[in-house]
């Protein structure tokens, strides 16, 4: 299999602390990797330098054969990157159709940061321009049907399409979790980084989010690298797991491999059950 | 400019600079606490200067009149600081019972509007009020003038109060704030107000106690303004309190020492601008102010709120 | 100790909580398990005085405390430890315990409390000068343990503390639960991980859209099909 | 209906905003004639009915007040405004509509030129300041002149602008020229630069509220030569912000309140009666523009706009500010007095002729 | 029966809400036209309606900012002063033309657009501190550049300096201002519902979250500055052509926190809000001067104009305490808002 996402010797700081160090991954096509580790081990420092929120101090990140570290967030996600965020961003003013559209956004304009995969997702669409919007052209026209219709399918899929017209911010946190995950396919990814989905749920709904994790790599051809503190989720569904603690890999390897291997029961999963 | 030229005119933008810090220390805390651009603060400010002029006319020199002139100059000073503190902190406490509020759990920018509201009420008001009107006052002498040459440059014992009051009080309040149980409520309401109810603070009283401070802060600049500018009207807050919520933001809003650091270069770089060319030194200052923001997007001394993802 | 009767409450068009009742015991601990967005954040906000009650009344010590404010209530003895440790992020974490110190007059019992929390919490003791926010996840739960020990009262809520918790402090935390419990505070916790919830309490209720549904012993409650099926995920 | 025994006269003037306290004082002016022509039996054998309208300042509200006076209420002429800016916005609508107007302090020589319906009470800018200039130049021997003025103000800006070129002309020099923006308080930047170039005058030409301020600071860094200012100086509240600083001050003005003319003392007599206070520069201009319309009403028999302005353009009445004719550009023909600030008081010091 | 093209009419174009609402507004402008001739409505009310459509172009175009983009904008005057200028020049200064032909009043039109587009690129180079700054840092930088902008006009005597640019021909006529009103709401409304709008709104709710759904926010912030701008351009332009003078301090920072009101008294992101609101708060104003007028006639004693602000403000604050969110919140009535295409499955 060819290698999706592959990270060497990445190091970040802020201000004096070393939040991530010497961070190495190799995440092969197709696979779902978990990623976890205490509290403020860097986890999600680890995705937003994936996604350019923040630039790696050091160390390079190459995603489908390019270097990404130092492109602006809006461009990785053009290339086919998305992710979730551990405190939900919704959009929560708008409705939840219009959460999803957003995401399509980019596949209507030019963007010169495509990939081979994502350029055979925005042939998909027409370009349209904001003349286009303001003289509501026949090409404005049939972009917004074609936007709605694939957003729509979309909801179907997440069984949200009930509620799109509702406000999102009226909707149950569960179902926005659901929402998230829904708008970071919106924008045709190769790569899905999901920080924590199972926060806040409960055992039942974590047993739906594990279907639906499974479901939708399958459906969307996805790659997965995922953030939980629920060890159902990560021993259940993952593939392969890394474990980091003060930002470096303490630990890695087959789920049954890292839920016994002494370090991690030391400083992670504690001896309980 | 020579060397006295220019040690005049820093004297000249520091006294200035005072005047601003003592309004955009009000700004700055009423901000911190509650997100609020009170646009009210400037005329807050007049209302202090009118109620020490006020009470200059009523009692002035008939009190004191077994006193010796000087002992008498003293005590009227210093009950008009505490007059106009006491009317700047009054309608600051005032217009923050009705006019804020009932706003407290809204859009923060709905009691923006009623803050401008409240601002336009209080101007055209005291100018339609026939007893203040919309005239020019002089402002009496309540302390003699007196100049004192450094090199060749003045300055005048209006100088020194000026300075003196707003770092004195500046101080005060930093020791308020950070020392005292009222300070750091303050901080803690500022932080996160649901939190600071369940330490069984009463956030209301905490947040009136911010714009007692605030308005008195005000009210005590409009004494000082009037006495070194000696001219009151009911719109004299508008560009004052303008350029002291520049001078708040240009040091990091909520931030203390940053408010009075953005005065004082507000005063100083207004005065040099103009030294260096009149008639565009109003541009250039802000033009100053802007690439300073730029350079430094969260202020001179306020702290970088990232946006945690 | 704490008696609910027919509570609703509302923000603006959307009812939370539909009429509730349900009782805590003294000296107990009581857990309140439901879905996401079921309620069980409002229903603390509302018994701590955060939002306000539409309809119904709160009975605390044979006293009505309906819509009494916050700050009031602290006073009568309800802390709460709300969801997601809101704690004062540029406060060092003694001035966190200081603000939570508000009401105590008496310097000998403020030491006291001091004294209890930092033996149940020796991390913390090392960290006093450190700011609030820098503290990791766990720390900043306990710092909000800490100051609810503090402040003081006699029944204490807890808001889900063991979210976003790796597993090793999430035993901690509520180790620490039940250590606070035998010192002969009432507690009403709110957990997703209603397992562990469970474990600990003595009685409990379940919560659906703004309702109850089924309340019991915690035995009980954790041996029922349906709830098991919904909340234990088995 | 109403109109049948009342004659309906619009004024407009700042009643608020930083402008307010000129439009107070033109208020007072324009009532205290209306009272005086009332208690005459008005004009025409009717009562004079006066609309007195807030512009704020600004020209746009000008435009709108303009309107109103003209198509609502119907006026048959209008006195204001105060501020050049606004009275160019209102003098087309009056042109436009055939309604005479007569700004009593709109200085800019532009206003009138609007159109043949437009007329002034006060001096234009190039006259004032060039009657400045000469002052200090031939009268105070000023050699060397600084000059202080508001950036934003096209008054003050004006007459410094007119000061500079004469002073320049007659052979003296400006050795600084500097601004400063509206509403300030704080002047001892720009008089520190003028001071330290040694002037032997400084001119002023701000209001008086500015002035007396500049006067104080000017004082306060040293300096001790004459002040000389315009008409803009002439208000009672010059010595209650200026204080001691303003002796040794100069100004041009319409006229001087020692002038023994019964008019004058009159006026000055019914107006502190009736408000109090010693009139103004503003409160003297409104009170002749008032008088100046209605004798051309009570002149031109009817409240036909073609005869009333028929009648102004003939205009020949001995008004406070003197004797009053118009030239071709509607503006007022008349001399300047020079006023001298000493102990506290106005007094005379010089007439200077056209 | 159903004949498909005339089915196909009337559900394009006919049962359009946009087409309810031009309909409706050529209605309402031959109306105030016909009202207007027959002297029912007097040049002064048609004053006001002239000059609230132009705070309509002025509020709606800030909305686009600050209520829609989310970003926090308070200095919109300065470009009002740019565009009014701008246009000013070339009708009066440059080629002083008159509005007595149709040429002229086309190469009004012209000078607007010229002025809407150098504003625009004043937008443009505004928007770039929007990239750094945030919330009131933003505001002031805003501010400050409206300041510089009256500075400058202050000091260019070609343009009149303090003494304002005057002589101004009148063009901006009734008609005119409201064809202009009408196609800046249609056009703003035509932004904010399209993909494009939305990425707009995407902003205003979640900076980060929207780049990471692949937004260029960049582009779009510096979009809505640029959008803006022209419109407020254009204000300004109208408002000096209706004026007949374009003076510095018409464009002071009062006058910007007068269209800030507007914006928020009339609801954040609501276009139909900023209109009630430009419309209602200038009638307030004139309302309060006719009524207190008749009041003082009435009591037979003069409540003097200075009472008219007062009472406005106090008006302005009660709005705020029971309308927090301003009159129409973040509401829009429906005809502006586009219908929801049906999904074919
Ligand atoms: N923007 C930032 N500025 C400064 N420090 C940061 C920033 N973001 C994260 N940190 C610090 O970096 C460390 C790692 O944080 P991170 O959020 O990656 O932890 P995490 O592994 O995701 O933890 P958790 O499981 O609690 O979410 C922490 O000490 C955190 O305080
Ligand atoms: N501030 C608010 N404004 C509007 N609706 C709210 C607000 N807070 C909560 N709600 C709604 O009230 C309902 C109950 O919310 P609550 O937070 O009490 O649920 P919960 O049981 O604590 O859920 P969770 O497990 O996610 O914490 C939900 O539908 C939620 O969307
Ligand atoms: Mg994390
Ligand atoms: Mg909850």
């Amino acid at each position: 299999m060819s290698s999706v996402l592959k990270i060497e010797k990445m190091t970040h700081y802020f201000g004096g602390l070393r939040a991530v160090s010497n961070f190495n991954i190799d995440l092969p096509s197709g696979a779902l990797w978990g990623l976890i580790g205490p509290n403020g081990a860097g986890k999600t420092t680890i995705f937003n330098l994936i996604t350019g929120v923040h630039n790696p101090s050091s160390g390079n990140i190459i995603f489908l054969d390019q270097h990404i570290a130092g492109k602006a967030p809006y461009q990785i996600v053009h290339m086919g990157i998305a992710r979730t965020f551990q405190n939900l961003r919704i959009f929560n003013s708008l409705s939840v159709l219009d959460n999803i559209r957003i995401a399509r956004h980019y596949t209507t304009e030019k963007s010169r940061y495509l990939t081979t995969r994502s350029i055979e997702s925005q042939q998909n669409f027409l370009h349209t321009t904001i003349f286009d919007s303001i003289f509501r052209t026949p090409t404005y026209n049939k972009v917004e049907q074609q936007i709605k219709e694939e957003a729509y399918e979309l909801l179907k899929i997440f069984k949200l399409e009930s509620c799109m017209y509702s406000t999102a911010k009226n909707l149950p946190y569960g179902m926005l979790r659901k929402l998230e995950i829904a708008r970071a396919l919106a924008t045709h990814p190769s790569l899905l980084l999901l920080d924590e989905p199972a926060a806040g749920m409960n055992p039942a709904e974590v047993g739906e989010l594990m279907e639906l994790i499974r479901f939708i790599r399958d459906k969307f051809n996805l790659t997965i690298l995922l953030i939980e503190h629920h060890m159902k989720v990560v021993m259940g569904i993952c593939e392969y797991i890394k474990v980091i603690d003060f930002g470096e890999t303490i630990a890695e390897g087959k789920p049954n491999e890292v839920a016994n291997n002494p370090k991690v029961i030391e400083a992670y999963l504690g001896k309980g059950d | 400019m020579n060397l006295d030229t220019i040690l005049q005119q820093i004297f000249n933008g520091l006294q200035l600079g005072s005047i601003y810090a003592l309004i955009a220390l009000g700004y700055t805390m009423v901000y911190g606490i509650i997100r609020l651009i009170n646009f009210a603060h400037g005329d807050f400010y007049m209302i202090g200067a009118y109620a020490s002029y006020g009470l200059f006319s009523a009692i002035g020199a008939t009190l004191f009149f077994g006193l010796p002139a000087n002992q008498a100059t003293i005590i009227m000073f210093i009950i008009s600081i505490l007059g106009s503190m006491a009317a700047g902190g009054a309608i600051a406490i005032i217009a923050n019972q009705f006019a804020y509020k009932p706003l407290r759990n809204k859009p923060r920018l709905s009691a923006l509007i009623t803050a401008m509201g409240v601002s336009m009420f209080l101007e055209y008001f005291f100018s339609a009020l026939p007893v203040i009107g919309p005239s020019y006052r002089g402002f009496p002498e309540i302390i003699k003038k007196q100049l004192f040459p450094i090199g060749n440059a003045v300055i005048s014992n209006y100088f020194l109060i000026d300075v003196g009051v707003a770092v004195s009080l500046m101080i005060l309040l930093t020791l308020i704030v950070k020392y005292t149980k009222i300070g750091k409520a303050m901080r803690a309401v500022s932080l996160d107000k649901d939190a600071a109810k369940l330490m069984g603070i009463n956030i209301e009283s905490v947040i009136t106690v911010t714009f007692l401070i605030g308005g008195a802060f005000a009210g005590v600049a409009g004494l000082l303004a009037g006495l070194t500018y000696p001219r009151i009207y009911p719109y004299m807050g508008i560009l004052p309190g303008l350029k002291a919520f520049v001078a708040a933001v240009l040091g990091g809003i909520g931030n203390i020492p940053g408010a009075v650091l953005g005065s004082y270069i507000m005063g100083i770089a207004e005065t040099f601008a103009t030294a260096i060319n009149s008639l565009i030194g109003e541009g250039i200052a802000f033009a100053i102010l802007i690439i300073v923001l730029l350079v430094r997007p969260q202020g001179l001394l306020g702290e970088k709120i990232a946006d945690k993802v | 100790m704490l008696t609910v009767n027919n509570l609703e409450v509302s923000y603006g068009q959307i009812k939370a909580l539909k009429g509730i009742s349900f009782e805590v015991p003294d000296k107990k601990i009581i857990t309140l398990i439901g879905a996401n967005g079921a309620g069980k954040t409002t229903t603390l906000r509302t018994l701590s005085g955060l939002n306000k009650v539409n309809k119904g009344s709160i009975i605390f010590k044979g006293e009505d405390i309906t819509n009494l404010s916050a700050h009031d209530l602290v006073k009568k003895g309800i802390v709460h430890v709300p969801e997601g440790r809101r704690i004062f992020s540029t406060l060092t974490v003694m001035e966190n315990l200081d603000m939570a110190a508000w009401n105590l007059k008496d310097k000998a019992e403020k030491e006291k409390r001091y004294q209890n929390v930092f033996e149940l919490f020796p991390r913390l003791k090392e960290r006093v000068k450190q700011l609030g926010g820098t503290l990791s996840g766990g720390e900043q739960q306990m710092l909000a343990v800490a100051r609810a020990l503090v402040t003081g009262g006699d029944l204490m809520l807890f808001d889900e503390p063991s979210m976003g918790l790796s597993p090793v402090l999430v035993e901690e935390i509520f180790d620490i639960i039940l250590k606070i419990n035998k010192q002969r505070t009432t507690i009403l916790l709110v957990e997703q991980n209603a397992k562990k919830a469970l474990e600990i309490s003595d009685f409990a209720y379940v919560l659906e859209v703004g309702s109850i549904t089924f309340s019991g012993p915690s035995k009980e409650i954790a041996e029922n099909p349906k709830v098991k099926e919904a909340y234990l995920g088995v | 209906k109403k109109q049948s025994n009342e004659i309906l006269i619009g004024g407009v003037g700042p009643v608020t905003g930083e402008a307010a306290t000129f439009g107070q004082s033109m208020k007072e002016g324009f009532e205290l004639a209306i009272e005086e022509w009332n208690q005459n039996g008005g004009v025409l054998g009717k009562q004079i009915k006066f609309i007195y309208q807030d512009d704020k300042g600004d020209p746009t509200e000008a435009a709108t007040v303009w309107t109103k006076l003209i198509t609502q209420d119907k006026v048959v002429g209008i006195v204001g405004t105060a501020m050049s800016k606004c009275s160019l916005a209102g003098a087309p609508i009056s042109q436009q509509n055939k309604v005479p107007m007569i700004t009593p302090t709109s200085t800019n020589p532009k206003v009138t030129e609007v159109g043949d319906y437009i007329f002034r009470a006060c001096f234009i800018d190039p006259f004032q300041g060039t009657v400045g200039a000469k002052f200090a130049y031939e009268n105070l021997n000023a050699r060397k002149a600084g000059v202080i003025f508001d950036v934003g103000n096209d008054y003050t800006k004006g007459l410094a602008e007119f000061f500079r070129d004469k002073f320049t002309e007659l052979g003296g020099t400006v050795v600084a020229f500097e601004a400063h923006p509206t509403g300030t308080t704080d002047f001892k930047a720009q008089l520190t630069k003028i001071i330290s170039n040694k002037p032997d005058v400084i001119y002023i030409p701000d209001y008086y509220n500015d002035a007396g301020l500049i006067a104080k600071q000017a004082r306060e860094l040293g300096f001790n030569g004459p002040l000389v200012g315009g008409d803009g100086w002439d208000s009672p509240d010059l010595f209650k912000i200026g204080g001691t600083a303003v002796e040794n001050g100069f100004f041009t003005n319409h006229f001087s309140k020692d002038d023994p003319r019964p008019i004058v003392q009159e006026f000055v007599k019914k107006y502190q009666e009736k408000y109090n206070k010693v009139p103004d520069a503003f409160a003297a201009l409104a009170y002749d523009s008032m008088y100046i319309l209605l004798d051309a009403i009570k002149r031109a028999g009817s409240t036909d706009p073609e005869k009333i302005k028929q009648a102004l353009m003939e205009t020949n009445i001995n008004v406070v500010s003197g004797l009053i004719t118009f030239d071709k550009n509607r503006n007022p023909v008349k001399p300047a007095v020079i006023i001298a600030v000493k102990n506290g008081q106005q007094v005379y010091q010089a007439t200077v002729n056209p | 029966m159903k004949i498909p093209i005339i089915d196909f009419i009337y559900k394009k174009f006919i049962k359009r809400r946009m087409t309810i609402f031009i309909v409706g507004a050529l209605l309402v402008m031959f109306l105030i036209i016909l009202l207007q001739k027959y002297n029912i409505l007097n040049a002064y009310i048609i004053q006001i309606i002239n000059v609230s459509l132009v705070y309509v172009i002025l509020a709606v175009s800030l909305n686009l900012i600050n209520g829609f983009t989310g970003q926090f904008s308070i200095g919109h005057m300065g470009f009002a002063a740019v565009g009014a200028y701008v246009s000013a020049t070339i009708t009066t200064l440059v080629l002083k033309i008159t509005p007595n032909s149709f040429s002229h009043y086309l190469i009004f039109i012209l000078s607007l657009i010229a002025g809407g587009i150098v504003a625009a690129i004043l937008g443009f180079i505004i928007g770039f501190p929007s990239l750094r700054l945030k919330g009131d840092y933003l505001a002031i930088v805003t501010l400050g550049f409206g300041e510089i902008i009256r500075t400058i006009l202050n000091n260019i005597d070609y343009v009149g300096g303090p003494r304002g640019l005057l002589g101004i021909p009148k063009f901006s006529t009734f008609p005119i201002i409201f064809v202009i009103a009408i196609l800046t709401i249609i056009i703003i409304r035509n932004i904010v519902y399209s993909t494009h709008g939305r990425a707009l709104l995407s902003i205003r709710e979640n900076e980060v979250a929207s780049e990471l759904v692949g937004i260029n926010t960049t582009k779009y912030k510096i979009l809505s500055f640029v959008i803006g701008a022209f419109f407020a351009g254009i204000g300004g332009g109208l408002l000096a052509h209706l004026v007949q003078i374009a003076h510095p301090t018409q464009f002071g920072f009062m006058y910007s926190f007068l269209i800030l009101i507007m914006v928020y008294a009339g609801g954040m992101g609501s276009i139909s809000g900023s209109v009630i609101a430009a419309f209602g708060l200038t009638f307030l104003s004139e309302g309060l001067r006719v009524g207190l007028y008749s009041l003082s006639n009435l009591l037979k004693f003069t409540v003097g104009d200075q009472w008219r602000m007062v009472i406005y403000s106090l008006l302005l604050i009660f709005i705020m305490l029971f309308k927090t969110e301003g009159l129409m919140g973040m509401k829009e009535i429906k005809v502006l808002i586009p219908e929801e295409e049906d999904i074919h499955e």
